[in-house]
């Protein structure tokens, strides 16, 4: 499917969508509810195919807090970037993708442990990286550690 | 061949009367057994450094490299800075441990070695004991040494070492079978376990010659079985490095750990001489029937040049598996001995037997 | 005092000693290994004896058979820390008593029994003996005992399979 | 609907766990898994990494695009050339600068000849930890005289640096084709020993065959991409399906397999290294003439925007994610590296097997642990 | 179970085992195949590529004199900070008061050899040295002054323009 | 005549690893710390103390071994007089061995020799 | 007065002045024919930990090949024990969680033990010296450490070179007077 | 027979070592330590066997082939009974004699 297409096809699905622009590649943002939901149908449905989740990361925008999705379909070799975000620093929270690529399990975990955003119904949300006892989540945009962090 | 011009009867006799003559009965005893002792600490010693220097310029030949090169000429002294290193070593003790038994294993490895070494022919009466049961008899011994390996891993209070003891516990009392049959075989042949009577057996030609294909079946299985009795070649497991770190004796350093390391050259040492002299001829040099020109030339060379000279061919094939393949696991190596080579030694001995009994092996 | 009273006197402290510490004492692999120096002690009186093939079969099949089959099930049913519990007084007096009593009736009845030590010339005791003898059928022969041995260990390994089986 | 791939571990707190790693010889490097056992049979594995996190992607925000190159060197340190590429790629394609040909095809040779290195310490840690000492020996051997000729071009042997946006740091030396093809010939000699004594030999098949199967759909489920997945079926080789460089001009098979057992990823392995040999070959005689750098400015901002690249490493797909506003330190730099999803799987077709059979299919999956933890 | 799969297998099992014995054999027994070089004997000969990098060094002719500005570019290139500029002020001839380098430290015990600021450095005043043997007992020997004491600014740079 | 032989080699055994050992004692360097103490665990505090699940695979075959132990002893002294006695022992064996086998393939089709 | 390396003379060494002050301050100035041959043959046998946290490690493993082949100075025993082996290689970075480990392998060595710092990392941190917020800044901040290679990664030769280096300071202890257990 | 060593030497030593087996048959709780008692009890046993063979028999050895079947016996046993006793520990997680009322079969 062409991007156009996919555009049609995900703006049916759900509403609240937004495109936004993008040199590379196709990008979505998703509202928060209705990842769960748009995830799914991308993996299930046999046109979209969305088979393989190449890469999740958190991003601190600052303003907010993102998560990216890079998704690719190993029949259609189409890609496609899904992005949600959240203002709430303090207790940003997500609905977890891991049921549906399993691979997310982990790269949920490693957002959790850099950026704080929890992922509803996650089977072990703990820390990756760090230690257990770790404090505070370094990729963060306002991590300061002066102790352990020599800035330059 | 009454005459042997390399008879060590005669000097262990002469000594024997020396001493007999100067004192009393249990004083000259007493000195004999010092002297014995003394002789086969050293040879023990020396023997035990020089298979670990051949071990490392064996693999490093193998590996493209030189090895030990720069402690000594040629880095003969290598192993000699090592004991040094391993003697000056602190030995740790560990909490929750069994120190009893932590510290009795490595006695009864090498104790077992020890007791193996004395049945041993180096030479026309170079022997300690020359039992009529000697074939048995090592076959007897030789079955202690796991029971120190149990007992390392058991008293070490890991995880790791425990795991080990236990696998070498099952693989060494599995392959104990094939060693014994295979043995067997040539017992067969030459009708007499005195390891002596073996060797003699053996002045018209070797039994792996004389007893052609079972034979060298027999062989092939004792080299199998043996190796991974002593633990080694691509049967380490209960020391496997990419498993279990260092299997049963992960938790011993300096010089107890140097005892097993030992203990597991020394092994080598003790069946690849039970291979030379059981299927190789001993020290008996090589003879062909009926050609007496050449029997009388090989005559010439020492009998201890021709059992050392056999068994180091045997501890360089060992070392040439071991640098070899990979290693197998716990099931494949018990498979091998359950589902190979016992059923496989069992049909040997029916052929020898019936081969002896119809007298188709060489006379 | 003679090598072989010199030898005889070590052996048999060794066993002594070590039996009676194989049941006294209170770590079992411990145990295990006390048992295994009384083992080994026997077969060096059977070597003192002359019967080098007893000896062999001693080491083989007691040491190197059945003490490690024990320590094998000991390292596989009990753990480093476990110690047994200190028998009660009156089971330990009741057993040394009973073995002492026992020891002592046993040995004051062979002290009193004349034991004639026979004149007959010694039999050579070499293998070709005992085989000729295990194998043979006629007189003196054991060929039956032989192979009716080998039937009872059939029966040994099959009900161990059925029974080590039966776990699962 | 397709079937749902789960395979939560439940841990019991009765387990008998052990631990392998983190100093362990065989997790190459800081990994620790916990293995719960039963007898000899792992239950399952709870792989715990960071043992070497070193914050790379932190510390990338506080870096410009030149000084980014030396650190991704030095997350998947065998493939250390795979992954300059990655980033300057990346910020090439940001700032639409055109580069001569001529980089692109040293690029794509030493791609493949780092791709070549990497596969032979594959090789020789691989044998070792079935416990075929000597194969460490040989790979090594024959590894030394890539890194030789990598010494002479880049100056150093491991960690290169080589690639800068726009191009490279230096213009290759005149031996490298020479002895390029000279090493060509030379491997091409000695790797049928390989399989003569490792691949051929009853005792590494007993041990590798039928151990640690990986579906096709696990292999995209749990993203497991390079020659672990592909042994699996799953075509993900980022050469093929997304050519960067000169791999739309090389005539190259994408091996595939469906097995996807242990034995299969070894295999796989060592039909990739011929198949390096004959890119490289083809490549090595029309190198292009030419200025080995594109004109760059010496401070480097790209424009705002989110950018994204795939390259093959020799360990599978690796993506770097540059989020940039138009600065000259970007705003966040997230690298997908292909070892972090090949781990994950490991619980998945570790669970049920010998603890030598973890050892086997963790070197099988050719980790390197500083890639996974970054 | 066959019987002929049996041995059938026992000799495949025996053949390819063989075949890894070979190999190493023909090693074993062709000593000359050894690639081992004798580091420490081999000091005099052993040279590295010209583009080794060893260290960052600083050129000095043979009037102890350089061609370092101090402008600092390479210690602002650094992506770790080895490299620490302090410079120093001084009157010239011609009564103007200019900026040169007092020391140029480098620490060795941190750098990782990126080459960054050999290729941004405008006067060409660093470079690798071919050193290796960097091996001390304390750290702080790692730390180095890359110009020589008493070097001075090299007059005019007559060298061709600079690559960059 | 050979026990003090033998008893002489034990104690050869005995004298070289003790006499290492209290040697290496007292010239060895000495010192302790928590940490040396415990068990090594790849660097990891030990904490699990479960004790090993085993498998029956491990006990099976020595017990099996036990068995094949005693007929291989009962086959040596047989060994000896093969040569000696002919037909009688040929014919003895085979039967012996017939029942050893029947034993084996028994415990083969059993799967007690298969790792579980 | 020199101690004596095969192949190499004293003078080609680097950093003598601080093996100087070292012997000096141990007051051990005068070694004894025993220390001799104990230095000769701890110093000949440093059988080394596996252990290699990164990058580094690679070299270290292409030292131990057939190229530059570590086992001719006695080194060839890698054991994966701690308690056999003699000499901690660190080669590559230690960030903060892997410390605990660290110090627990290093109390769990036998003495006597030595440390060797390779690479940039393990001497300083090296690459991650700033900006990082979990790497160690140079290993002698948890456990003493004998030599420092610096270099990233060091070549093979370096390596060799720094191994020398330790036989150099090996040689110079006395084992009346060990040098001080260093607590950390 | 030995010389300087009547036979009452080699008596005491296995009577005592027979009791000793006795004792530890009766004070132990453990299956295998009371296995170890009976091996004990065995080999008493057996060294009067080939004691009275050397001293009394000298000429035969029916001593020896009684200490060959003895020896076959008590190996059979120890496999069988180490068998239950590991059967044992499978299903009570101990090998205590009072667990054996327990035992099924
Ligand atoms: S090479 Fe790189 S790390 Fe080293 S001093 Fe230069 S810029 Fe800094
Ligand atoms: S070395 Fe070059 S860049 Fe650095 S201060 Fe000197 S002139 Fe400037
Ligand atoms: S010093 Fe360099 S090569 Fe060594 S571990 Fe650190 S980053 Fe890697």
């Amino acid at each position: 499917m062409t991007n156009d297409q996919l555009k049609e096809k995900i703006s049916e699905w759900v509403s609240g969508i937004e495109f936004p622009e993008n040199k590379q590649y196709l990008e979505v943002l998703v509202p928060a509810n209705s990842l769960k939901k748009l995830a799914e149908l991308l993996h299930n449905t046999p046109e979209t195919d969305f088979d393989y989740l190449i890469s999740l990361s958190g991003v601190d925008y600052v303003s907010h807090l993102a998560v990216v999705y890079h998704l690719e379909s190993t029949s259609h070799k189409h890609f496609l970037v899904m992005k949600v975000k959240t203002e709430d620093r303090e207790n940003p929270n997500f609905d977890t993708v891991n049921e549906i690529w399993r691979t997310a399990e982990w790269y949920e975990r490693e957002v959790f442990d850099m950026f704080g955003i929890k992922f509803n119904n996650h089977p072990d949300l703990r820390r990756l990286l760090m230690d257990d006892d770790w404090v505070g989540f370094p990729l963060r945009k306002d991590y300061k550690d002066e102790i352990k962090m020599i800035e330059r | 061949m009454d005459f042997n011009i390399y008879d060590f009867t005669s000097f262990t006799k002469w000594v024997d009367n020396a001493l007999n003559s100067s004192m009393s009965p249990l004083l000259a005893i007493i000195i004999e057994l010092i002297i014995i002792g003394l002789v086969f600490l050293l040879f023990y010693a020396i023997v035990g450094l020089l298979l670990v220097y051949a071990e490392r310029k064996v693999c490093a030949v193998i590996q493209n490299r030189y090895g030990p090169n720069r402690v000594g000429p040629f880095g003969i002294f290598q192993t000699i800075a090592d004991l040094i290193k391993l003697l000056m070593k602190e030995l740790i003790n560990i909490k929750h441990a069994d120190n009893f038994l932590f510290n009795l294993a490595p006695f009864i490895v090498i104790i077992a070695s020890f007791m193996a070494i004395a049945a041993l022919p180096f030479a026309k009466g170079l022997q300690a004991i020359d039992f009529n049961i000697g074939i048995f008899y090592l076959f007897a011994v030789s079955s202690l040494g796991v029971i120190g390996i149990l007992l390392a891993g058991w008293s070490s209070n890991s995880k790791y070492s425990l795991i080990g003891a236990i696998r070498s516990g099952a693989q060494v009392i599995s392959y104990e079978l094939s060693v014994g049959l295979s043995l067997l075989a040539i017992v067969v042949f030459a009708g007499t376990m005195q390891l002596s009577g073996i060797i003699e057996s053996q002045a018209d030609g070797w039994w792996i010659i004389k007893g052609h294909f079972p034979a060298l079946v027999a062989f092939v299985i004792f080299l199998i079985a043996s190796t991974a009795e002593t633990n080694r070649g691509p049967f380490d497991l209960a020391e496997a490095e990419s498993e279990l770190t260092a299997g049963f004796h992960t938790e011993y350093s300096g010089i107890k750990f140097a005892f097993f390391f030992l203990a597991e050259y020394m092994n080598m040492f003790i069946v690849a001489s039970i291979a030379a002299t059981m299927f190789l001829g001993g020290w008996m040099p090589f003879h062909i029937a009926g050609w007496d020109g050449m029997n009388a030339i090989m005559d010439y060379v020492p009998p201890i040049v021709w059992f050392f000279g056999k068994t180091i061919f045997v501890i360089l094939m060992m070392m040439w598996f071991k640098w070899t393949f990979p290693r197998l696991r716990i099931d494949q190596l018990l498979n091998l001995e359950w589902k190979y080579l016992l059923p496989l030694n069992l049909m040997n001995i029916v052929l020898v037997a019936f081969i002896v009994l119809m007298g188709w092996y060489i006379k | 005092m003679g090598l072989n009273q010199l030898m005889f006197f070590f052996l048999s402290g060794l066993i002594l000693v070590f039996s009676i510490l194989t049941v006294t004492s209170r770590k079992i692999l411990r145990a295990a290994v006390y048992l295994l120096t009384v083992l080994l002690a026997t077969s060096g009186l059977y070597f003192l004896l002359n019967y080098e093939f007893m000896a062999a079969i001693q080491i083989t099949l007691y040491a190197g058979g059945i003490v490690v089959l024990i320590i094998f099930s000991i390292l596989l049913t009990s753990h480093i820390s476990h110690k047994f519990e200190r028998p009660a007084l009156a089971n330990v007096i009741a057993a040394s008593l009973t073995g002492l009593a026992g020891s002592f009736i046993s040995i004051w009845s062979i002290m009193k029994f004349p034991f004639n030590a026979s004149t007959e010339p010694t039999l050579d005791v070499n293998m070709k003996e005992i085989g000729m003898q295990l194998m043979s059928t006629g007189h003196q022969g054991y060929a039956l005992p032989f192979e009716v041995i080998s039937i009872l260990l059939l029966a040994a390994l099959i009900s161990a399979v059925i029974i080590a089986k039966k776990g699962n | 609907m397709k079937e749902v791939i789960q395979d939560i571990i439940i841990r019991n707190s009765d387990d008998y766990i052990i631990n392998m790693g983190p100093q362990h010889p065989s997790t190459h490097g800081v990994l620790r898994l916990e293995l719960s056992l039963q007898g000899e049979k792992v239950k399952y594995v709870v792989p715990h990494i960071g043992y070497i996190h070193r914050g790379i992607e932190k510390m990338c925000e506080r870096d410009t695009y030149q000084q980014i190159i030396h650190l991704t060197d030095r997350f998947d340190y065998l493939s250390a050339h795979m992954n300059n590429e990655a980033v300057c790629l990346n910020v090439e394609n940001a700032l639409e600068v055109e580069v001569p040909e001529r980089v692109k095809y040293i690029r794509t040779i030493l791609d493949e000849l780092n791709r070549l290195a990497s596969h032979q310490l594959w090789w020789c840690a691989f044998g070792m930890d079935l416990g075929a000492l000597t194969t460490f020996f040989y790979g090594l051997r024959d590894r030394e005289v890539i890194l030789d000729i990598f010494e002479e071009s880049f100056g150093s042997r491991l960690l290169h640096s080589f690639n800068t946006p726009g191009g490279l740091m230096h213009d290759i030396h005149p031996n490298f084709q020479k002895r390029t093809k000279e090493f060509i010939k030379y491997f091409r000699k000695k790797l049928p020993e390989y399989d003569q004594l490792l691949s051929n030999n009853v005792i590494f098949q007993m041990r590798t065959k039928g151990i640690g199967y990986m579906s096709k759909e696990v292999a995209i489920s749990y993203g497991v991409t390079g020659p672990s997945g592909r042994a699996s079926g799953f075509s993900c080789d980022v050469r093929k399906n997304h050519p960067y460089s000169a791999y739309d001009k090389v005539d190259f098979k994408e091996i595939l397999d469906t097995t996807g057992d242990t034995f299969t990823r070894y295999k796989l392995r060592i039909a990739e290294m011929w198949e390096s040999m004959n890119i490289i070959e083809q490549l090595i005689d029309n190198i292009p003439e030419g200025d080995y750098t594109a004109k760059m400015k010496p401070i480097i901002k790209l424009p705002v925007g989110e950018y994204y690249q795939r390259v093959e490493t020799s360990r599978g797909e690796m993506g770097v994610f540059i989020i940039s506003d138009g600065n000259k330190f970007p705003v966040r730099v997230k690298f997908r590296t292909p070892n972090f999803a090949n781990l994950f799987v490991l619980n998945k077709i570790g669970s049920g097997n010998k603890i030598a059979d973890i050892v086997a299919i963790s070197g099988s999956l050719d980790l390197v642990i500083p890639d996974i933890d970054r | 179970m066959n019987i002929f799969k049996y041995f059938g297998e026992i000799f495949g099992a025996i053949k390819s085992l063989w075949a890894g014995m070979r190999v190493t054999g023909y090693y074993f027994i062709h000593p000359g195949q050894i690639v081992t070089q004798k580091y420490p004997e081999n000091r005099k000969t052993l040279k590295m590529t010209e583009r080794f990098k060893g260290e960052v060094i600083m050129m000095h002719d043979e009037n102890n004199q350089h061609a370092c500005t101090g402008c600092g570019i390479c210690e602002l290139n650094c992506p770790n900070g080895s490299i620490e500029i302090i410079t120093d002020k001084i009157t010239n001839e011609a009564g103007k008061s200019i900026k040169i380098i007092d020391k140029h430290i480098y620490h060795l015990s941190m750098c990782t050899f990126c080459e960054l600021c050999i290729k941004t450095c405008p006067s060409d005043a660093i470079g690798w040295g071919q050193e290796y043997e960097h091996a001390v007992f304390d750290r702080h020997k790692l730390t180095k002054v890359l110009n020589h004491p008493g070097s001075s600014l090299r007059k005019k740079p007559s060298k061709e323009p600079n690559q960059e | 005549m050979n026990s003090e032989y033998l008893v002489l080699f034990f104690l050869l055994g005995v004298v070289l690893v003790g006499g290492a050992i209290v040697f290496s004692m007292f010239v060895s360097p000495k010192s302790t710390n928590f940490a040396k103490s415990e068990p090594y665990e790849c660097g990891i505090p030990v904490k699990s103390n479960a004790w090993i699940q085993f498998n029956v695979g491990y006990y099976l075959f020595a017990i099996i071994y036990l068995v094949f132990d005693v007929e291989t002893v009962f086959i040596f002294p047989w060994g000896v007089v093969m040569r000696d006695m002919g037909m009688t022992a040929f014919i003895e064996i085979l039967i012996f061995f017939f029942i050893l086998v029947t034993g084996l393939l028994y415990a083969w089709k059993k799967g007690a020799l298969k790792w579980v | 007065m020199g101690i004596k390396i095969k192949s190499m003379k004293n003078e080609d060494f680097l950093d003598n002045s601080t093996l100087e002050t070292l012997k000096e301050t141990g007051d051990n100035f005068f070694l004894t024919t025993i220390d001799d041959i104990v230095n000769w043959g701890r110093s000949n046998s440093v059988w080394p930990l596996t252990f290699a946290t990164s990058c580094c490690g690679i070299e270290m493993m292409a030292a131990g090949a057939s190229r530059h082949d570590f086992a001719r100075f006695g080194i060839e025993v890698y054991r994966a024990s701690p308690r056999q082996a003699d000499v901690l290689v660190v080669a590559g970075t230690i960030v903060h969680k892997m410390v605990p480990i660290l110090l627990r392998l290093y109390d769990q060595m036998a003495d006597p033990k030595y440390v060797i710092a390779m690479g940039a990392c393990a001497v300083s941190g090296g690459p991650f010296f700033y900006n990082s917020y979990s790497v160690l800044r140079g290993v002698d901040q948890v456990i003493p450490v004998d030599v420092y290679i610096p270099g990233c990664p060091p070549r093979p030769e370096a390596l060799l070179y720094g191994v020398m280096q330790l036989q150099r300071k090996i040689k110079s202890k006395s084992i009346t007077n060990p040098n001080e257990v260093e607590e950390k | 027979m030995i010389q300087d060593i009547p036979i009452q030497y080699f008596l005491i030593v296995s009577t005592i070592m027979f009791f000793v087996g006795i004792c530890g048959f009766l004070i132990r709780h453990n299956l295998i330590t009371i296995l170890m008692s009976i091996e004990l009890i065995l080999n008493s046993v057996n060294i009067n066997f080939l004691v009275f063979n050397k001293y009394l028999f000298p000429n035969q050895l029916q001593g020896n082939f009684f200490v060959l079947i003895v020896v076959a016996i008590a190996a059979a046993e120890a496999s069988i009974a180490i068998a239950l006793f590991i059967n044992m520990y499978r299903m009570y997680n101990n090998i205590d004699v009072e667990n054996i009322s327990e035992m099924k079969y």
